[in-house]
C-alpha cells in the first residue's frame, strides 16, 4: 500500500496545471468562484477550450474523440479544474448520454451523435425524471406510440436542468403498459425544435432558474432515433445512472468550498478576533475537514479500484451520500459565516447589476448556493434511496 | 404554574388566527398595507405594548402569541421591527407611541454596522452637534419606514436618535425572507435624540424581546411547516403507497415533532424570563436551541418534499427562506452557544 | 400563562426540603451520590422512613394509604428527593403493581396486598419481557393452564430487575392461543417461593447484576391471584405502562446527572485550565444543559396537564425519548470527563473493596453509569417503538 | 497510489487472521500466554518493528494491518503497550527488542501521571542520581510486564528509565477492555537510562504510532460488530418478521456502514503518514474521527441488538467496552479536535 501518485501521474497533473494556467480565462474562473451563475456562451467557450485541446471527453475511449484516461488520470483532472475554479463540464452529453451511445447505440447513432456532441453543435439535456416519478423512476407516465416510421410522443418530463439551452433532450418513454414497471421502459433522442415540444422555465428555492418542465404533445421522432432495443430502456438508464456516479463524492468541489469558507471565516470579525478564531466556528469546520479528509482517501480507494478494472458497486451510494452531507454542511458553515450578509437576497446583484448589498463580494452567494445545493441529496437517486441500496446490497438486508 | 391563555389571550389568538387565514388565503410574500392596516385595526400592534404607552399587553406571552401566528402563516410584515425593536425602544425612553399602535407609523432601527456581525454594543457611528455620520447594514424594512431610529456613539455613551429617512443614503435590495432591508450611510445627518444617557442596556432588552418575537416567529413557522409535510407525506405515493407510510419517514417526523416541542417549550422559557433578572441566560439558551431546531426542521422538510420542495412556486419555499434566516438577526446558534457557556457553565 | 409555583406549592416544597433534610440517612445519599449499588437493606430503610411520613406512596389515592399529591406535588417531591439524592423508590409494588390493584383489583386483592407494599412486608418484581417478547411483548408464551382453583405455569421471563430480592412476582401469561396475540392474556401475582420457581442473575454489560431470568416449572398458583378477568391482562398491561411513564422524562435524574457533570468538570484538569474552560467541552454541556431546560418545562406542562385532570397521552412518548437522550448524553459527557480513570473497572471498588484506583471518587461510576444507562432507550418501550408512537397517534401516518 | 496489499501483507494478514480465528475460537477476554506465544511464533511481533531492529517490517502499514485482525476479535494482549508503544521506545533509542519480538519480554509505559489527563509532556516524576520518585496512572498491562519503561524529569528534560516492576509499589485493578492496569508509585527507585537528551519528540512519535494500532483495533473491532449486529438483524424476530425489514433499521446500518468506511479511510491517511511530515494533523485528524465513529458504532450496535446486547455473557459485550475504552487513551475526540485546529484551520 501506498498513497503516493507515480511519476507519471506527477507529469501529468503538472501538465493539466499549465494547461489552465494558460488557456482558462480569468473572465470564467472569476465568475466561478464569485459563485456567478455561467451564461450559455460561458459554457461554450470553455468547452471549445477543452475540445481543441482534446481534454473535453475525459471519460470517452480514443476511439470516439476521448481522452483515454484510467480512473486516476480522470480524477487528477477534475482535481485540478475543480481546484482552479475552472466551469464544470457540462454533463448530459458528454457524461451521460456520450456513455450509452457508445455502449448500446447503432454505429449510425454513434458516428452521427458523438461527434457533434464534442464540437458542442449539440446541447443535450435529459428527460427521465417526471411529476410523480422522482426517486421512483419506474413509474414513469411519458409515452411514445409507434407510429410507421414515427414515434409519436406524449406527456411530461421534470427537472430538466439547462432544457433552457439545448436543442436535444434523451428521454426515457414508456413504449409498453404490460409486464413490470421497468419493463416497456424505451430511450429515446427527441429534437426540441419538434412541433409539440414546450420549455416551461422552474423557479427554484433560491430564486435560480436551472431546471424546466418539458412537455410533448403529439411529438414525432424517427424511430431510427430509438436506442437499443425497445422496452430495454430501463437497462440502458441503469447503466447511465452508474457512470453518472463517477466523482458522485464531489471532493473536488468539498475542497474548493472548505477553502472558501476558511477564507471568509479569516476574513469575518466576530467580536475581537477573527470568525476562525472563535473555537465553536472553529470545530465545525474541523470537523467538515476531517471527513473531508476521510471522505477523500474512501474516493481515491475507488477511482483506484476503477483504475483497476474494477465495476463502481455500491460504494458509489456511500461516496454521493457523505459527499452531499459533506457539501451541504460546508454551504451551510459558508452561509453562518457570513452572518447578517445572509439576509440579502441578490439574485440580480449576482448578475452584476444595480444595487448590490454593502456587504463584502465573498458573502453574495452564500445563501443561494446553501438553497440551491439541498438538491444534492434529493437528485441523482436522493439520499433514501441511497441508503437503501447500500442495505441490501452491503449488507443483503 | 400555568400553561393555559388567559380569556383574553385565547380571544387575541382566536381573532387573529381567524384574521390571518382570511388575509393569508392567498399566500403574500411581500408586506401588504393592507394587512398592516388590519392588523393595527384588530389591536396586533397594541398589544405588543404595556397600558401606560398606550397599549393593552406587552408582556413576553403576548409577544409570543402574535408571532406565532404570524409565523404560522409567514407572514412578512414588519411587525418585530416596528412593534417590538424599534417601538419597544421608543416606548422605554418615554415616546409616544401612539401612531405605531394605530399603524400609521412604521419604524426600523438602524443599528448593525459593517463588520459589526452580532455584537450589539459594537457600533462605530458618531454624533456631533447632533448630526450623525456614519454606515449601518442590512437594516431591514428599512425602506418602507417613516422614521428611523438610529444607533451613535456621543463620546462612549451609545445614544439613539429619530432620523428621517429621507435625509440618509440607502441602498436598497430584497431580503431572502421577503421585504426589503437598505444599507444605509449617514453624512452629517441632523437627528433628534430619543432618551437620555446610554442606551446600551435599552438596546439589550429590545433586542432580548426582538428576539423572543422571532424565536416565536420560527416556532410557528416550524408547525406550518411540519403541517404542509405531514400532508405531503399522506398524499404523495412513491413506488405504489404514500411516502408516509415508510417507517424511516415516520420516525424523521417524530424526531422533529419532538424537536419542535423542544422549540416551543424554549419559547415558553423565554417568554416568562424576557423582561426578568435571568433574562440573558434564557435569550441564549432560547436562540441557540431555535437556531439548531429550525436548520433540521428546514432541510428535513425539503428533503421529504424532494423536488416540489426545491421549487419557489410551493408554499413550502418562502417559509423555509423565513426560517432559514432566523439565525441571522441578533445572533446566530454559535454566538449564543457561547454567550450561554458564559452565563451558565463556565 | 406564568411560570411561578403557587404559594401552597412553594410551602409543600419546603416542606418537603426539610423532612429530607431530618430524615434522609447521609449514609444513603452517600452512597447514591457516588453511584454505589445499594442493598436490599438500604432500599427497605428509605421506604420505611418515607412510609413512617406517610410520603411513600406518592401516586396513590388517600383511601388505599397513599399521599393524594396531584402531578404537581409529586414532580415537586420528585425533584426534591432526586436533588437531595435520596434513593429512588422501588417502583414495581409501588408505581406498577399498585395502581392496577386500584383499577382492576377485588376488594379482596386490594385488601390483601396494597398493605403489604406499603409495610415493605412483599418486595414485588415485574415478569413481563420474555426472551423473543422485548419489544413485541404481544408475542409473550410463558403459559398459565387453569386446573380446578389452581392455573399451572410455565414459561420463561427475562430482564425481572430485582428479582432477586424479590417475594413476589406479577406476571404477564397467556391462557388462550385464540384470537389476536394481545388476547389471551392474563395478569396473574405469583408467589417466588412456590416450588418451580427459579431465579438466575444476568450479569450485564457494565459487570453489575440488577436484572434476572425467572423460570416456571409446573408452578401452581392460586386462582384468586388473578387479577380481573382472565384474557384482559393485555388492558391492564397498557394501563400500567401508562402509569409507569410518569416521570418518565427523568427530568431530576438529568438535572443531578448535570450537576455532578459540572462538578467533575470543574475538578478535572485539562492542560493549564479546567476541563469546563476547554470551549469544545464546555460546549458539549451548554448543548444538554439547553435541550435538558426545555424539555424540563415540556415536562412541566405535561404534569400541569396531568394535574387539570388531562389524561397523559403520546406526550410521554416524547419526553420518554427525549429524556433519554438526554440523560445518555449526559452519561457520555460524564464519562468522557474523567479522562483516562474511565479506563478502571472496579466492581469492588464500587462497593468499597480493595485496590481502588489511585483515581478521584467521582471518577469509578463514569463507564459503569455510561454503560448501564444505554438500557434506557431499550426498556419500557424501545426509542424505536416510542417513534412508531408518535408517528403513529400525533402525526396520524 | 496503491490500496492493495503486497503478497507479503496479505500473507501476514492471512496466516493471522486463520490463527486468530482459531485462538479465539471460544472468545477470550483476558490476555492469555498461549497466544502471546504463538503471536510471537508466527511473527506478528516481529511485524511491528524495522528491519534494523530485528523485525521485518514497522511500517505504518503493518501497524494498521496486525492491530485490526486483533480488533476483530477483541483480542486483549498487551502487543499495543509491549510491541508499538514501549517496544518502539526501546529500538528507538537503539536498545535491543530480540527478546521483546521473541515473545520473552513484555513491556508497560508507565507514562501518565494523576491530573495529566491526555498531555504526554505533563510529567512531575523527578529523577536524581538515578533514582526515580513519583506517581503513575492507570499504566494498561503493568502487572504483567516483565520491566517497565518510565518518564521522568531530569531537570528541565524529559528522559526514559526501565526500571524493575518489583522495585515499585503498585497499586493493580482489572480494565473495562480486559487485562490489568496498575497505578505506580516510585519512591527513590533505581533505573536504568534509556538512550540520550530529550525524550519527547521520541515520546511523541511512539504514541503516534501507538494511536494508529489502536484507531486500527477499533477499526477491526467496529467491523467485528457489524457483522454480529447485521446477523443479529437477519435473525431476530419481532412483530413477525426479522427485524433486519424494518426499514428504520436498514438506514441506521446504512449509515454505519458509511461511517465505518470513513473511519477505514482514516486508519488509512494516518498508517501513510504516521513517520512522515504531516503526521501530527493525521494523529489528530484520524483520533478525532474514530472517536465518534466508535461511539455511534457501540451505541447504535446495543440499541439495535436490544436487551441481549446489554448482557455480559453475550459477545458484543467485550467488544462494546474494548471499543468504548478507545476514547481514553492517547487524547479524546475533543483533545483531537482542538490539536487539529491548531494544526488545520487556525
Amino acid at each position: 500500500m501506498n498513497l503516493d501518485y507515480t511519476d507519471d501521474q506527477k507529469a501529468f497533473r503538472q501538465e493539466v496545471r499549465e494547461f489552465l494556467a494558460a488557456e482558462l480565462p480569468a473572465r470564467l474562473s472569476d465568475k466561478v468562484r464569485a459563485g456567478q451563475a455561467l451564461s450559455k456562451a460561458d459554457h461554450e467557450e470553455w468547452h471549445a477550450i477543452l475540445n481543441a485541446r482534446g481534454w473535453l471527453a475525459g471519460n470517452w475511449p480514443k476511439e470516439f474523440g476521448g481522452t483515454g484516461w484510467d480512473a486516476v488520470e480522470r480524477h487528477i483532472f477534475e482535481e485540478e479544474t475543480t481546484a482552479a475554479h475552472a466551469p464544470r463540464i457540462v454533463p448530459f452529453g458528454l457524461h451521460m448520454l456520450g456513455p450509452v451511445l457508445q455502449k448500446f447505440g447503432s454505429k449510425a447513432q454513434q458516428d452521427h451523435w458523438l461527434p457533434r456532441i464534442l464540437s458542442g453543435e449539440d446541447w443535450w439535456c435529459q428527460g427521465y425524471s417526471e411529476p410523480g416519478a422522482g426517486s421512483d423512476l419506474a413509474s414513469l407516465k411519458c409515452e411514445a406510440v409507434r407510429d410507421e416510421d414515427h414515434y409519436v410522443v406524449n406527456g411530461q418530463k421534470t427537472w430538466t436542468t439547462l432544457g433552457q439551452h439545448a436543442n436535444m433532450i434523451f428521454c426515457l418513454v414508456r413504449t409498453s403498459k404490460e409486464g413490470k414497471p421497468q419493463e416497456g421502459i424505451s430511450f429515446l433522442l427527441i429534437d426540441m425544435e419538434s412541433p409539440g415540444v414546450e420549455v416551461r422555465p422552474i423557479t427554484l428555492l433560491d430564486g435560480g432558474v436551472e431546471v424546466n418542465e418539458v412537455w410533448f404533445s403529439d411529438v414525432r421522432v424517427p424511430a431510427e432515433n430509438l436506442v437499443g432495443d425497445e422496452n430495454k430502456g430501463w437497462t440502458y438508464a441503469k447503466y447511465l445512472l452508474t457512470h453518472e456516479r463517477t466523482n458522485i463524492a464531489g471532493v473536488g468541489f468539498a475542497n474548493a468550498g472548505l477553502q472558501s469558507l476558511k477564507r471568509i471565516a479569516r476574513a469575518e470579525r466576530d467580536g475581537d478576533r477573527a470568525l476562525i478564531e472563535n473555537p465553536h466556528f472553529a470545530a465545525r469546520i474541523a470537523r467538515v475537514e476531517i471527513d473531508l479528509m476521510a471522505m477523500a482517501t474512501t474516493n481515491l480507494r475507488v477511482v483506484s479500484a476503477a483504475a483497476a478494472g474494477q465495476a463502481p458497486g455500491p460504494e458509489s451510494s456511500m461516496l454521493k451520500l457523505k459527499g452531499t452531507v459533506i457539501r451541504q454542511e460546508i454551504n451551510a458553515l459558508t452561509k453562518a459565516a457570513v452572518g447578517p450578509w445572509a439576509i440579502p437576497f441578490q439574485s440580480e446583484a449576482l448578475e452584476g447589476a444595480n444595487e448590490p448589498s454593502a456587504g463584502p463580494d465573498y458573502a453574495m452567494p452564500a445563501t443561494r448556493t446553501y438553497l440551491n445545493n439541498r438538491k444534492l441529496s434529493i437528485y441523482g437517486g436522493s439520499n433514501e434511496v441511497q441508503r437503501s441500496i447500500i442495505a441490501k446490497t452491503m449488507l443483503e438486508l | 404554574m400555568n400553561f393555559e391563555l388567559s380569556d383574553e389571550a385565547r380571544m387575541l389568538q382566536d381573532g387573529l388566527r381567524r384574521y390571518l387565514a382570511d388575509a393569508y388565503a392567498r399566500p403574500l410574500r411581500e408586506p401588504s398595507d393592507t394587512v398592516w392596516a388590519g392588523l393595527a385595526e384588530m389591536g396586533v400592534i397594541g398589544a405588543l405594548f404595556p397600558e401606560e404607552a398606550g397599549g393593552f399587553g406587552g408582556t413576553g406571552w403576548d409577544i409570543a402569541l402574535v408571532f406565532e401566528e404570524l409565523g404560522r402563516v409567514g407572514s412578512p410584515e414588519p411587525l418585530l421591527d416596528t412593534g417590538v425593536l424599534s417601538g419597544g425602544l421608543v416606548a422605554a425612553a418615554g415616546g409616544d407611541v401612539e401612531a405605531v399602535i394605530a399603524g400609521g407609523t412604521r419604524l426600523a432601527f438602524a443599528h448593525g454596522e459593517p463588520g459589526g456581525r452580532y455584537d450589539p454594543t459594537r457600533v462605530d457611528t458618531r454624533v456631533e452637534d447632533g448630526r450623525l455620520t456614519g454606515r449601518k447594514a442590512v437594516v431591514a424594512h428599512a425602506t418602507s419606514a417613516d422614521e428611523l431610529l438610529v444607533s451613535a456613539r456621543e463620546g462612549e455613551a451609545l445614544t439613539l436618535w429619530r432620523v428621517d429617512p429621507d435625509a440618509v443614503e440607502m441602498h436598497d435590495y430584497p431580503m431572502t425572507g421577503g421585504g426589503f432591508a437598505a444599507d444605509i450611510v449617514l453624512n452629517d445627518t441632523p437627528g433628534e435624540r430619543l432618551g437620555e444617557g446610554d442606551a446600551t442596556e435599552a438596546i439589550v432588552q429590545a433586542q432580548a424581546r426582538a428576539t423572543l418575537a422571532l424565536c416565536a416567529e420560527a416556532l410557528g413557522l416550524m408547525e406550518r411547516i411540519r403541517a404542509l409535510t405531514t400532508d405531503y407525506l399522506k398524499t404523495r405515493k412513491q413506488f405504489g403507497r404514500p411516502i408516509g407510510t415508510f417507517q424511516v419517514l415516520q420516525h424523521r417526523m417524530a424526531d422533529l415533532l419532538i424537536e419542535i416541542e423542544q422549540a416551543r417549550s424554549a419559547v415558553v422559557n423565554l417568554a416568562g424570563n424576557v423582561d426578568g433578572p435571568d433574562r440573558d441566560r434564557h435569550v441564549a439558551a432560547t436562540k441557540n436551541l431555535i437556531g439548531e431546531v429550525a436548520r433540521l426542521v428546514a432541510e428535513e422538510a425539503i428533503q421529504m418534499h424532494g423536488g416540489i420542495g426545491m421549487t419557489d412556486e410551493y408554499e413550502l419555499s418562502h417559509l423555509v427562506r423565513r426560517l432559514t434566516m432566523v439565525d441571522h438577526r441578533f445572533g446566530d446558534t454559535l454566538y449564543h452557544l457561547e454567550r450561554f457557556i458564559r452565563l451558565a457553565v463556565a
